[in-house]
């Protein structure tokens, strides 16, 4: 497909962009591996002690050199070694991926298992009072911070009901899948709420326009009951907004979801970035940018390419 | 005061408890068999596993569990022993002899010889190693290792404190084998208490009972530790039973502990001191009134209420209580408005002045509460703060500059007044410019302090260092706080130590 | 014996409160069986709201029947009053008993759907079939509608059809379940005029095949001469006369279809063509416009680079000249470039080849817009975020003029020349009907006294009646300015009022130009005279259009392709028709 | 005028209309210093007082009336989102025409920069910003403008190239009219519209930016006050002190509906897509 081509001519040079990017704002940052890694005590050093340190974080070169060896290692799939794991950036990366994976299909599956049928009942009510009941609802999960979804979820259930997933020691899905969800949901909930307000929204949106265009107009004069126009005739015409908002919202929760990660004890992407970054961990904090970033083009892609099985407009066009 | 505005009947919570566990899956419920193995939560992870290199707390309270020092500071700060079994500073204080335990291993299954002790001793020293605690062992000179189980130090000059320096993990005896093949910082292999089974940086820590140890018996099996970034999330999971011991940071969430009748809260007095430190290179804080000024106008009792919920103890410089001295004898810490501004008037600055003052996010939780009681307080002798948040790291970089009119602070402490403070308030201290600060009679009292072997002139000596220290108040001392430990009651037999040590996990049974 | 379908006294209004926003305001008629019977009405007539109440589609375009009754007849011999039913009832009625085909069969097919899903739904709904017998049955619909490979075309998805096509296809799908009664809404306006006579044909041909009863809604009373048996005139929601077709075509009462009839634009095969003006010869002047070989091509690409594989030869060498005062018509259908041509003309589109002066205008002085151009759409040609004013000074400013008093009184001038009020300086086009924004549109163009207006669909987006003012102020405003028009439509009708010369455009190229009324009334060349047989007039009374299934060659050509030199061939002074081979 | 009276109009308008109308008289009051209290006035003694009487919303940890840091954290809060959306509105509004207007390798150029921008996890991007110049106001600002341009320059670019192709912009050409006249008052104009709507939604993100920046410690610095750090400052607190949490909590959830109903109002009346819709 021609169109998908030029997206993928283009990938290099969006992940170049990203790199540069990454590479000089993270050195702007002041203080570095040295004071991360002795704090205060960092000032105890000798000049020769520092320079020592210097060498064995690979920060003694100019910058320009620097990101000159890390490019010419990426390229060789080499992102470096992690100062603060002591592995290479990439196994620690694969490490944590799965985890962030599962959360944001998670979050998703529950924002479209939520959102997409309270949408599209909500847009059949039209400005009748559950349609505005389900608005209001949306609107509510859109407009509180996820935080407080998470902290007060924790609070209610350890308080008031003295259980709570365990924390912590995170269970892999295919070590016991049962555990697994059991720890992964509360996350999953609290960052679908908003997630699935967000679907409700805008399916309820999508459906409004097309449940007004001619073609379902067509399939009610052929005597479709009402089911199927909703269903078989408008919902595929609506699902690409729908689909354009998850791609863009799980793009992002891929990148790593920092404060549920940090509220709930999950080791993900996002904590661990954050921590990179904290712990001046150059090599790691490029990698999992690269890495992010790389996940996100690919979900972009991805959603051109459910396009296409949505709509055979876009998928026998010469876009 | 805990008012748990989800206040359910206990029946009801119960069976409420019980269908919600059901439908969050089994798993959700903690397992009841009563394991042996330690279930422990922390917010902060080590950041590394070189003992030389990690001066974090965070890294320091794991590497004490793996690794030994030749000596070890108990919960009254008293010189104990750990791999050595005696030692003996010689007549003229200038030679130091160790004799090791003979049962020492470490956990590769080598013995710990005097070789190990020269090793460690001669990495740490070297320039490349880039070991902070370098500064605390300059006066070493060489390292005799007569026979197997003796090593003696060798002093350029005579070095009372270098002892208790080496209670530090940071001086830790690591195996000489490790240091040739270049294992320290990714392998750990100490001769503590626990082994390190697996280490997922940010994530968890397993740690297996040392069988071997010589210091002891260790009577858990292991240690689980999960790092639980969000201190309610740790309240929470020792609600619910998931954690036995945790460590807390935070006097906001460890005052809440007691409302839960199977937990117990644990305080312990530490060493490390908040303070605010002033830049006295900087006008207006280069006249001594001035800095007096700020000294009277802060309520230490006030900022420890509002900041820490009055969870710690008003403190002069010298926080160890062998050395300590009665706050009520320093200068103004009675709080004097009236002084306060009539110092500042005299120094020239009666309308007052607008300075800064940088603390660190998060380092400690309540540094930004501090800074904005302080913030109120010095407004009324018309100092006007402006607050700015940075960064950890990015406050250690300007800290360490000195780049900063004032600043909130937790300084470590030591548990010997010498090494605690050489750094900041002698002429050649490695952190004399972050202090700012030279003063002729504190160096002085210092260089005293350091030579003389006899305790009781040593504790006259720094208690006229520290008041002298209060008065000129190039900083102004506050409090310290206390580390606190939370434990189910199955938990038993740990001890804390001032110096913030979880050592005593090493005597924790399970029941 | 019951008529089929017996409307009494429907009454339809809209939003909370219907009863006091009625669209349709109490109209009765009966239909029988095999009868058509056609609703002619402009734009707010409410005849689509009648429509749609018939089939109860009005309860979901937020409408109501707020009185009346709609009796229909079924299949079994009972009568239900539609007016009433309840909407299960009516899911087997729609698509059952009755179908509706719609005005843009572009938008009125599901795009994700293949043709063969949406046909085959109407089988499963109503007829219960299922898998291959729902297929074989769709297939079977689609022949019956003249479709050639038809089993191929079931796979189709809408987009890959043209306009006709999806407008059979959607006639297939209404008729698949055998409906007694058909709905008609617009379903040609879409259309080219020779797929529309298509469609008639079709449509004309099914009826007497089924035997069923349909009512057609148009705005053209033109288009229903060859197929109703009854009229019914609608304006503002009222039903003003109806009768028989004749009756109603040669003797109509109301003073409404009077006007339809009268004022309105019908073809007359050239004998309501002008005659106020004949090329002086030998030439006076010199043309207001010339255009040499004219050519535009858009470049195809495929593969993996892009690699430019042929041209899509929009216009390809088209030569005409345009005196001073005069009118040139270039008629052609979709596709024939005769936009294209008007948009290069102006510089919108960058000409591959060829070469076009316009000169001045004699009269004035000072003039340095000698070619204005006048949009189809005047909801879409005015920037609906400035005022009047603003945008009748733009022209101004874009030749580096100011808004002086002189300015100003152009304005005024235009505005009241082409019908508007002197208040409308200070208003915003949407408060403006499409008329009056055409004749916005108009004043612009003539704000900078040009010698040549390109009229590019000018009146086709309009109203019928407006049409025909919109016409009439463009005719006496090229007498009072002394303008060339370059008028390029579609619609025979149209040309016929307004032009002195008509060049007929297909597939990009020029193949008959001439005296407007010896083209009209005697083409010459062979798409001229399909074309021209296509129109509907009021004159063909029940008259069956013969289905030609040719399709408009393909504009695509490899690269280097140049057309042959055109032969012309000389019929009368001023014909001039292609030789065809 | 006719804009506001459409809104008052609009179901949803007129409660979000009222809602904003509401919080930005607060915000008002808030900036000029007319709170019942001091805000930063730390009555030790009434640490976390319960609401009543006088402190109606309670006090925090300080000893700070909460409602008078109520509505100066509204005001904070929404200077940080008014001038982020404003910064972002208008780069995004000047980089999408561009990307419109010039077409071929601008349109490329400017793309892939955003989606370098897009692509680089927004919250990351805002904490390397925050952690180069130091957290405070305007340092939030500026991370959150910079995550937004790309957003608005997509909004702006998609309608503007459709807007190139509309029949009063071709008109212009035929007159010979500027290019900066095109751009400003065929183009630009008509771009109101759609950045109106989408200036309302940002509005709304931006406020939820700045709270979960301010919980990572990075926005809003004390002893200045913002919904987003009052909330987080509560966090530890929830037990001992619910009105710390409740409180701000309603105020971001109300305000951030407010911004949301006026936003899908805004759509509704300046859309005639959806005008149509609603008819």
């Amino acid at each position: 497909m021609n169109y998908l081509t030029r997206r993928l001519v283009t990938f290099p040079l969006v992940m170049l962009g990203v790199s540069i990017l990454v590479f000089v704002s993270i050195r702007l940052v002041p203080g570095d591996a040295i004071t991360a890694m002795l704090g205060t005590e960092a000032g105890l050093l000798t000049p020769d002690q520092r320079a020592a340190l210097e060498a064995y974080f690979g920060i003694d070169q100019g910058w320009l050199v620097q990101y000159g060896r890390w490019l010419a290692g990426a390229l060789q799939g080499d992102l470096g070694i992690s100062v603060t794991y002591g592995k290479p950036v990439l196994d620690v990366i694969l490490e944590r991926f799965p985890l962030t994976l599962e959360l944001a299909l998670l979050s998703m599956a529950i924002a479209l298992l939520v959102g997409l049928p309270a949408g599209v009942f909500a847009a059949t009510r039209n400005e009748r009072s559950s349609d505005l009941v389900v608005r209001i609802l949306a609107m509510i999960g859109q407009s509180t911070p996820n935080f407080v979804v998470g902290l007060l979820i924790i609070f209610v259930l350890s308080v008031g009901f003295g259980v709570l997933p365990v924390m912590g020691t995170f269970t892999p899905f295919f070590e016991n899948p049962l555990q697994n969800l059991g720890q992964m949901i509360l996350p999953a909930i609290t960052l679908g709420f908003a997630f699935a307000a967000s679907v409700t929204r805008i399916s309820r949106s999508a459906m409004l326009d097309v449940l007004s265009e001619d073609y379902v107009r067509t399939a009610r004069s052929k005597g479709v009951p009402a089911l199927g126009v909703i269903w078989r005739h408008a919902l595929p015409n609506a699902l690409i907004p729908v689909v354009t908002l998850s791609g863009v919202e799980f793009g992002y929760l891929l990148g790593g979801a920092v404060i549920v990660e940090q509220i709930f004890a999950l080791p993900g992407l996002g904590r661990m970035v954050l921590d990179a970054i904290l712990q001046r961990d150059y090599a790691l904090v490029q990698g999992s940018v690269l890495f992010i970033a790389l996940n996100f083009m690919i979900v972009n892609l991805i959603v051109d390419l459910t396009y296409a099985l949505l709509d055979p407009r876009i998928r026998l066009g010469d876009r | 005061m805990g008012l748990p505005f989800f206040q359910t009947g206990a029946a009801r919570r119960i069976a409420s408890g019980v269908a919600l566990a059901a439908m969050l899956g089994a798993a959700t419920l903690t397992a009841p068999v009563a394991a042996a193995t330690l279930r422990m939560a922390w917010s902060q992870d080590a950041t590394g596993l070189d003992p030389h290199k990690q001066t974090a707390f965070s890294s320091i309270r794991l590497l004490e569990l793996i690794y030994e020092p030749l000596v070890r500071l108990d919960s009254d700060l008293t010189i104990i022993p750990a791999l050595a079994q005696s030692w003996e500073f010689a007549e003229d204080g200038k030679t130091l002899t160790f004799k090791l335990d003979p049962d020492a291993k470490f956990q590769n299954g080598e013995k710990v010889t005097s070789a190990d002790v020269k090793a460690s001793f001669e990495r740490l020293m070297a320039e490349e190693t880039g070991a902070a605690a370098r500064a605390n062992f300059l006066s070493i000179a060489s390292i005799d290792t007569p026979d197997e189980t003796t090593a003696v130090f060798n002093l350029s000059q005579p070095d009372v404190p270098i002892l208790t320096a080496m209670t530090s993990i940071n001086a830790a005896v690591v195996p000489a084998s490790e240091i040739a093949s270049g294992g320290i910082g990714t392998k750990a292999i100490g001769s503590g208490p626990f082994k390190l089974e697996s280490w997922e940086p940010n994530a968890k820590e397993v740690l297996s009972a040392n069988k071997d140890w010589a210091g002891g018996t260790v009577s858990v099996d292991g240690i689980d530790i999960s790092v639980l970034p969000d201190e309610t999330a740790i309240l929470a999971a020792l609600r619910t039973k998931q954690v036995d011991f945790a460590l807390i940071n935070d006097p906001l969430v460890a005052t809440l502990v007691p409302n839960e009748a199977s937990l117990t809260l644990d305080r312990t007095p530490v060493l490390n001191y908040h303070v605010l430190q002033l830049n006295p290179s900087r006008s207006p804080m280069t006249e001594l009134g001035v800095r007096q000024a700020i000294s009277c106008a802060i309520d230490r009792q006030d900022v420890l209420d509002t900041a820490l919920l009055g969870e710690g103890k008003v403190a002069g410089p010298l926080t160890m209580p062998a050395y300590a001295t009665d706050p009520a004898e320093l200068f103004c810490y009675e709080r004097d408005v009236e002084k306060a501004k009539q110092l500042l008037a005299d120094a020239g600055h009666a309308e007052g002045f607008s300075a800064t003052v940088i603390a660190a996010t998060g380092e400690p939780p309540t540094a930004a509460a501090e800074a904005q009681v302080i913030q109120s307080q010095l407004a009324e002798i018309g100092i006007k703060l402006d607050i700015k948040m940075m960064e950890l790291n990015v406050y250690i970089d300007t800290w360490l500059k000195g780049d900063f009119d004032m600043a909130v602070a937790l300084n470590g402490g030591r548990a010997d007044p010498y090494s605690m403070y050489n750094r900041y308030w002698t002429k050649d201290g490695n952190l004399q410019k972050v202090a700012n600060y030279i003063d002729d009679t504190l160096d002085d009292l210092m260089q005293k302090g350091r030579v003389e072997t006899d305790p009781a002139k040593r504790k006259e000596i720094f208690a006229a260092f520290e008041k002298h220290l209060a008065e000129m108040s190039p900083w102004v001392w506050l409090y310290t706080s206390y580390i606190y430990t939370a434990q189910q009651q199955n938990v038993d037999g740990f001890v804390a130590t001032p110096t913030g040590s979880l050592f005593g996990l090493s005597a924790v049974t399970i029941k | 014996m019951t008529p089929l379908l017996s409307v009494r006294d429907l009454h339809v209004g809209f939003g909370r409160d219907p009863a006091a926003h009625e669209i349709v305001r109490g109209v009765s008629f009966d239909l029988d069986a095999g009868e058509t019977l056609a609703i002619v009405g402009e734009s707010g007539s409410g005849k689509s709201v009648t429509a749609l109440s018939i089939n109860r589609l009005i309860d979901f375009g937020g409408g109501r029947i707020t009185r009346g009754a709609i009796d229909l007849r079924r299949a079994d011999g009972g009568v239900i009053d539609l007016a009433a039913a309840p909407e299960r009832a009516l899911t087997k009625i729609r698509g059952g008993e009755i179908g509706m085909i719609f005005q843009e069969p572009m938008t009125s097919l599901n795009p994700v759907l293949t043709i063969g899903e949406q046909i085959e739904e109407s089988f499963r709904l109503h007829r219960g079939l299922t898998g291959r017998q729902a297929t074989a049955a769709a297939k079977d619909a689609l022949d019956r509608v003249r479709i050639p490979d038809a089993a191929r075309r079931l796979k189709y998805t809408p987009h890959q059809l043209s306009g006709g096509m999806l407008q059979r296809v959607m006639i297939a799908t209404a008729l698949s379940c055998n409906p007694r009664l058909l709905i008609a809404d617009e379903p040609t306006t879409a259309l080219d005029v020779t797929v529309q006579a298509q469609i008639m044909a079709l449509l004309a041909e099914l009826k007497r095949e089924t035997g069923m009863a349909m009512i057609f809604i148009t705005h053209d009373i033109g288009l229903v001469a060859g197929i109703a048996d009854k009229v019914m005139v609608m304006q503002a929601g009222e039903a003003v006369e109806q009768g028989a077709l004749d009756a109603v075509l040669d003797t109509p009462q109301h003073p409404y279809t009077r006007h339809l009839l009268g004022a309105v634009p019908h073809f007359e095969a050239g004998r309501a063509a002008r005659s106020d003006y004949r090329r002086p010869e030998p030439p006076v002047a010199p043309p207001a416009l010339t255009v040499e070989g004219l050519t535009v091509r858009f470049p195809v690409t495929g593969g993996l680079l892009r690699r430019r594989t042929g041209n899509v030869h929009a216009v390809d060498g088209v030569d005409f000249d345009l005196m001073p005062g005069e009118t040139l018509a270039i008629v052609g259908e979709s596709g024939s470039g005769k936009s294209t041509t008007a948009r290069a003309i102006l510089g919108l589109v960058q000409p591959t080849r060829g070469a076009f002066a316009a000169n001045a205008n004699t009269r004035e002085s000072g003039n340095r817009a000698p070619v204005q151009m006048v949009f189809q759409n005047p909801y879409a040609s005015l920037n609906p975020r400035l005022r009047v004013d603003s945008i009748l000074a733009e022209p101004v400013i874009a030749a580096g003029g100011r808004l002086s008093a002189e300015t100003t009184a152009r304005m005024t001038m235009l505005l009241e020349r082409v019908g508007l009020p002197l208040d409308s300086l200070q208003r915003y086009p949407h408060e403006f009907s499409g008329g009056q924004r055409q004749r916005l549109c108009i004043a612009r163009a003539l704000m900078l006294n040009p010698s040549v207006v390109v009229l590019d669909e000018a009146v086709s987006a309009l109203d019928v009646s407006v049409q025909a003012k919109v016409l009439e102020l463009l005719v006496d405003l090229q007498k009072e300015f002394g303008l060339a028009y370059l008028f390029v439509s579609h619609d025979m009708a149209v040309v016929e009022r307004i032009a002195h010369r008509i060049a007929v455009l297909y597939a990009g190229q020029i193949v008959e130009i001439g005296d407007a009324r010896s083209v009209l009334s005697a083409p010459r060349h062979s798409y001229t005279k399909q074309l021209i047989a296509a129109v509907p007039s009021i004159d063909r009374r029940h008259e069956t259009f013969a289905l030609d299934l040719r399709q408009v060659p393909s504009l695509i050509r490899p690269l280097g392709f140049e057309p042959e030199e055109a032969a012309w061939q000389r019929f009368g002074a001023d014909h001039l028709a292609r030789a065809e081979g | 005028m006719s804009l506001l009276r459409a809104i008052l109009a609009h179901p949803s308008g007129r409660i979000g209309g009222v809602i904003v109308g509401v919080y930005l008289l607060i915000a008002l009051l808030g900036l000029l210093g007319m709170t019942p209290h001091d805000p930063l006035m730390q009555f030790r003694v009434d640490r976390l007082h319960a609401p009543d009487a006088v402190y109606w919303m309670g006090t925090d940890l300080f000893g700070r009336d909460v409602a008078s840091r109520l509505m100066l954290g509204i005001s904070q809060s929404f200077v940080v989102a008014f001038a982020s959306v404003a910064l972002a509105a208008t780069a995004g509004t000047v980089l999408g025409l561009a990307a419109a207007w010039f077409g071929k390798g601008w349109d490329g150029l400017i793309m892939r920069v955003m989606d370098v921008l897009l692509a680089f996890p927004a919250i990351l991007l805002a904490l390397l910003i925050i952690a180069v110049v130091g957290p405070g106001t305007w340092t939030s600002v500026a991370a959150i403008a910079i995550v937004y341009t790309p957003i608005f320059t997509r909004v702006v670019r998609g309608p503007a190239l459709s807007l190139k192709t509309r029949d009063f912009v071709d008109a212009a050409r035929t007159f010979g009219s500027s290019r900066h006249y095109i751009l400003t008052r065929h183009l630009m104009l008509n771009l109101v519209a759609p950045l109106t709507v989408q200036v309302t939604l940002a509005l709304a993100w931006a406020l939820l930016t700045e709270a979960g920046l301010s919980f990572l410690g990075l926005g809003t610095q004390p002893p200045a006050s913002s919904l987003g750090l009052m909330l987080s400052d509560s966090r530890n607190l929830i037990e001992m002190a619910p009105w710390l949490l409740i409180f701000p909590g309603l105020a971001i959830m109300i305000g951030i509906l407010g911004f949301n109903l006026l936003g899908d109002a805004l759509r509704d009346i300046l859309d005639p897509k959806m005008r149509r819709a609603a008819a």
